[in-house]
């Protein structure tokens, strides 16, 4: 088995290629995705390989398109959304929440829904507040959603493999910071299951449960913590939905300590469903508050604002460093 | 009229007419009586469009409706009892007793099911149309949606998109004139429905809703128009709504007068008429009232005498 | 000062009339809301009192009418959007959410956007699973918005006449079962202030934390509680933004302990921010973990199985038991 | 031309075209030198439409624009400064260094913002423009927006509750050819815009989009229509967008050719041909557009100068 160098960008791609090569089934809806790649370019290649039928570029109109996938999906095509900007599920927020994730349950399990939206976080990059948000935690609220939220390369690769071949309604968000950062990728068709966690580095003193844009900054912040003796425990938790309770407990309860990291407002963010599932299952071994880093509860701003608004590795080594008090 | 059904078909019609009715009249009795919850939101007075536009399918084709889309279910074929069964909740039903009134479902029948937020099924059905223009398996959708509906901008995208991309799929609006208490006058500004068409470029035609022949006419060919490649047709039916939009709610109309409005535009005497003037003994259409009316209330005691759905299935259902 | 017994419905009503009566320009858009009086009756009378014009029954569209409450809004016409049921607030988010909560923000405080969102939750109808559900922890989620549940008569006029004056995005949610239940109401125009929880039952043992459907359910659970000698506060949270965060941390560093209880589905509601408050600020006081009680991660089903899904006041008591353990 | 506005005007828009274009020349140079983050998009090759229908508003009308819309903001008469610093996100920018280039504001112009959702300002116009009704003002809101946006459910709610109530709203599209890279024939299946309107019951007129003379008549008949109380007019000003979407985002053209394809139809070259063709001497174009020149440069130069919002003030303006 053989791994090689590949960007998120290119590590999604290339589960989407070898999943459409398998299935001539799979569609893809959207806008910018045909001979322009997608508005972020994951898409490159795609258009030219599988053609305008399968790759369907077309008109602004989020709701119909996510609508459009719901009925190719319900019809055995498995379909695959994307919408521009995670600011925009708003709009998709209707197909996607109240006809996907309820469809099969509601008629009793004779629908099948293989319908995936994949969405990009497009945040600190100064566009403002409408294309900066980070609303994983809406769908993460909607019951028979999967949330997929890799932080690199070969995640992405393995978990969106498994999202196209369970067939379930799922968000699969990106992070346009990450697309063009570089981690090795099996050549191998591997997929990684749902509601796994990924020890991304072992400490016995505190846990950082992260997922997406703060697994980079956590682990900085656990390099410079481990100068000073302490050592984290970073989980990169990959999936929202479903969640792996059992892993988050299983750390906390060796370390006895969680800071939980997001870039999502901290307020009613998945951070707090994240604590809580430590609170309820590992109690008795917490030696310190559960502490959140996240952006403030603010529009997001432009501009130099932006820093003050977003976390970063110093505000999790400060939240580390607080509960080892 | 192009597409001229034998007396046979016209006389399966009026059975069909009939056992939506008496369905939706036990629909409301049942519910009246507590047998079920949430609400019910009967087709009565609009069955004309039910019978007409499903004839005017074939059986591989596909159909998606609203809460209001009992007849549709029936005319597609779906068994009463598990209809019935599926209102009053139950493991036999329809959906499994998961989905109730507003979500009827039979894949089996190519009955993609019935749905509670307005106008959210169109660029469903849009996506269903277009699986078959690229399966290339010569099937038509027909999505039925009302007059309400059209206000909607999942129900515009869906005009643009589905026309744009000349998916196999027949827009059929139930103009009923009401959505709940608000009249169409009060929420679209022109005359037809059907005008909605000219700012997409698909074909718009008006037909009256309760004269079951009509609907089949122009159903059927936008159905002919749509199997041949031509793309979507939206098909106004103008009808009059039962008195009330559902069993639990009053429709506050201004008076009795109008709430009995639909009796006087009664798709089925009308029909019955039209039957009688054409040979048909009144006997024989006695006959064919009194067997839907059995049909059902057989349907009935099978739903009421199903079991539950067991608690321990309440998780059943989630994820594929 | 007199006061009348009013249910929720009368209550909201006349709060909304008063202010009508104050201030011509305040506008009520929806749909059904003319001579029909509003889905749920909640306007009866209005359209009689105010004509047409101030009272804009139209057309079925969910996202325009809350667009046009914007612009009504920033041009100083103060405006109530009613929304059939919260579960159709996906179709309002995006003005909601991407617009009227930002607004202000990002045009740097140039405009005021006075608009509220009233919005029931409809759930135990056995409606299904399109006509269930209870998002404010979606509204919750979004910087920039007001989010008051009241749970009986007295707070929905005391918080909808402060939300109105002071005009800001406001996602007002109530409670269909609510609507009918009696309670006395002052005659006298008295705001209640936002971020400001009510404590429906004093009590030393547990914590309460609940809002909306389940405060009655809490009190119930309460009076049994008590007869076995535990003393539950019971706290009625009336907004969730903002959030009474100090008076959370109060009760809980009174009693040790804390029961969340809310209709809403589990994962990532609301009582995960609420228990994550008291983790942040009351550790070193908790006794026991927080426990939540709330309605199973399902799509809501109709019929018996709804029974199962949401919780009740037997639910509470096994929580507030098992947390006094 | 019903509208034939005087040769002083004429000159006036010749320069408030420079000025927009210079003010796009500096906005691109700046972000490519890394003066702000984010992106902007210019709207080079559209002044005439900026130009043109500013000039059919009165002072008191209200104006919607979207992220493409610094040179609607310029033609309202809002601050080169100002506008500039916000795109540079200063304390100075006209909304406080908070929006940056998606999100310019000046109430006090009556210009009520851009807005960087596609089709999300239009309903908020029609609030708008409801007020103006409700108030018996007189004034008239303007929204423009993309072809893009005309395919958007918001685009059509909007479309059908403005003529519903007959609000004093002038619809512009400016349709440039592109939603970033997707061309209106793979979007839109009608081959104007403009006939849209035609299912809503409004009118719809299709102009010159390069030329600010056929603008500002369409727009000044709209808004006169919607100031008789007429309702409103959807117009269609058909233009050729800048050689791409963003500063960021290359429109991927298939050829060189396609990209520059704007300046074959460049509407200031036009229009100053037109100018000397009745007689305008170059040497007073070149001094008009030297004077566009400067303001632009000065006011870069006051943006480049300016603090940035202090990081205390970072939680200021969400709630009144
Ligand atoms: C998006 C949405 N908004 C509101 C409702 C509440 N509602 C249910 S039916 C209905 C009226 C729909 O009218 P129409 O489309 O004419 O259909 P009809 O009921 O007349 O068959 C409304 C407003 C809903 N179910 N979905
Ligand atoms: C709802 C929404 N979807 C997608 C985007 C991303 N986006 C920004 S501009 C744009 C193209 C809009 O095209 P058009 O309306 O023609 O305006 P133009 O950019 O050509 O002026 C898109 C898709 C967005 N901002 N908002
Ligand atoms: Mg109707
Ligand atoms: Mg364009």
């Amino acid at each position: 088995m053989s791994t090689r160098q590949l960007s998120m960008a290119e590590a999604i791609n290339e589960a989407i290629r070898h999943e459409m090569r398998r299935d001539p089934n799979i569609i893809l809806l959207g806008q910018d995705i045909g001979n322009y790649g997608g508005t972020f370019g994951v898409y490159k290649g795609l258009f030219d390989e599988f053609g305008p039928e399968r790759v369907r570029d077309g008109p602004l109109c989020e709701a119909a398109t996510a609508g459009f996938g719901v009925g190719l999906a319900i019809s055995g095509m498995p379909t695959i959304v994307e919408i521009e900007f995670m600011d925009f599920m708003t709009l998709a927020s209707d197909a996607m929440c109240n006809q996907a994730a309820k469809m099969r349950y509601f008629f009793g399990g004779q629908v099948k829904v293989p319908m995936i939206i994949r969405t990009p976080i497009v945040n600190r990059l100064g566009l403002g507040a409408q294309h900066s948000q980070s609303l994983e935690a809406w769908m993460m609220h909607i019951p028979g959603l999967r949330v997929i939220i890799p932080s690199n390369a070969a995640d992405a690769k393995g978990l969106l493999l498994t999202a196209i071949r369970e067939g379930n309604p799922t968000v699969f968000v990106e992070h346009v910071r990450l697309y063009p950062s570089k981690s090795p990728v099996d050549d191998a068709d591997t997929p990684i299951p749902l509601g796994k966690l990924r020890v991304a580095r072992e400490g016995k003193d505190v846990t950082i449960a992260t997922y997406s844009g703060m697994v980079k900054p956590s682990l900085d912040a656990a390099i410079n913590l481990a100068n000073d003796g302490i050592e984290c425990e970073v989980l990169d938790l990959r999936t929202l939905a479903p969640l792996d309770r059992e892993g988050i407990c299983a750390s906390v309860k060796k370390t006895g300590r969680l800071v939980v990291a997001h870039e999502a407002v901290k307020t009613a963010g998945a951070g707090a469903e994240i604590a809580q599932t430590a609170m309820e299952g590992a109690f008795d071994y917490l030696q310190a508050p559960i502490l959140r880093v996240a952006s403030k509860d603010l529009p997001i701003p432009t501009g130099k604002l932006q820093d003050l608004v977003y976390p970063n590795s110093a505000d999790v080594e400060t939240a580390v460093r607080k509960v080892m008090e | 009229m192009k597409h001229q059904p034998d007396m046979k078909t016209l006389l399966h019609w009026h059975e069909q007419m009939w056992t939506i009715r008496y369905f939706e009249d036990n629909a409301i009795s049942s519910f009246r009586k507590g047998h079920f919850t949430g609400s019910t939101h009967p087709c009565i007075g609009q069955e004309a469009i039910a019978v007409g536009a499903g004839a005017a399918l074939k059986p591989t084709d596909q159909v998606l409706a609203t809460y209001r889309g009992h007849g549709h279910a029936l005319a597609r074929g779906l068994d009463p009892k598990r209809l019935m069964a599926e209102l009053l909740c139950k493991e036999t039903g329809c959906s499994g007793g998961r989905g109730g009134s507003m979500h009827l479902c039979d894949v089996s029948k190519d009955f993609w099911g019935t749905n509670a937020v307005v106008a959210a099924h169109i660029p469903i059905a849009g996506g269903v149309a277009l699986s078959n223009k690229l399966k290339k398996n010569g099937r038509v959708t027909a999505v039925f949606f009302g007059d309400g509906a059209t206000c909607e901008g999942a129900f515009f995208e869906t005009l643009n998109m589905a026309t744009l991309w000349k998916v196999p799929l027949v827009f059929v609006c139930e103009n009923n004139g009401f959505a709940i208490s608000v009249p169409t006058h009060m929420a679209i500004p022109i005359e037809n429905i059907a005008q909605r068409a000219q700012g997409f470029g698909l074909p718009g035609v008006t037909v009256d809703g309760n004269d079951p022949r009509h609907v089949h006419e122009a159903v059927s060919a936008a159905a002919e128009h749509a199997r041949r490649g031509g793309g979507p047709t939206l098909v106004e039916c103008k009808t009059t709504r039962w008195e009330r939009h559902s069993a639990i709610s009053a429709g506050k109309y201004e008076n009795e007068d109008e709430a009995m409005k639909w009796k006087k535009v009664d798709p089925i005497p009308r029909f019955e008429k039209f039957l009688k003037d054409h040979g048909v003994k009144a006997a024989k259409l006695d006959e064919q009232r009194e067997r839907a009316k059995k049909l059902n209330d057989e349907a009935l005691e099978f739903a009421m005498k199903s079991d539950h759905p067991k608690t321990e299935t309440a998780g059943d259902f989630v994820f594929a």
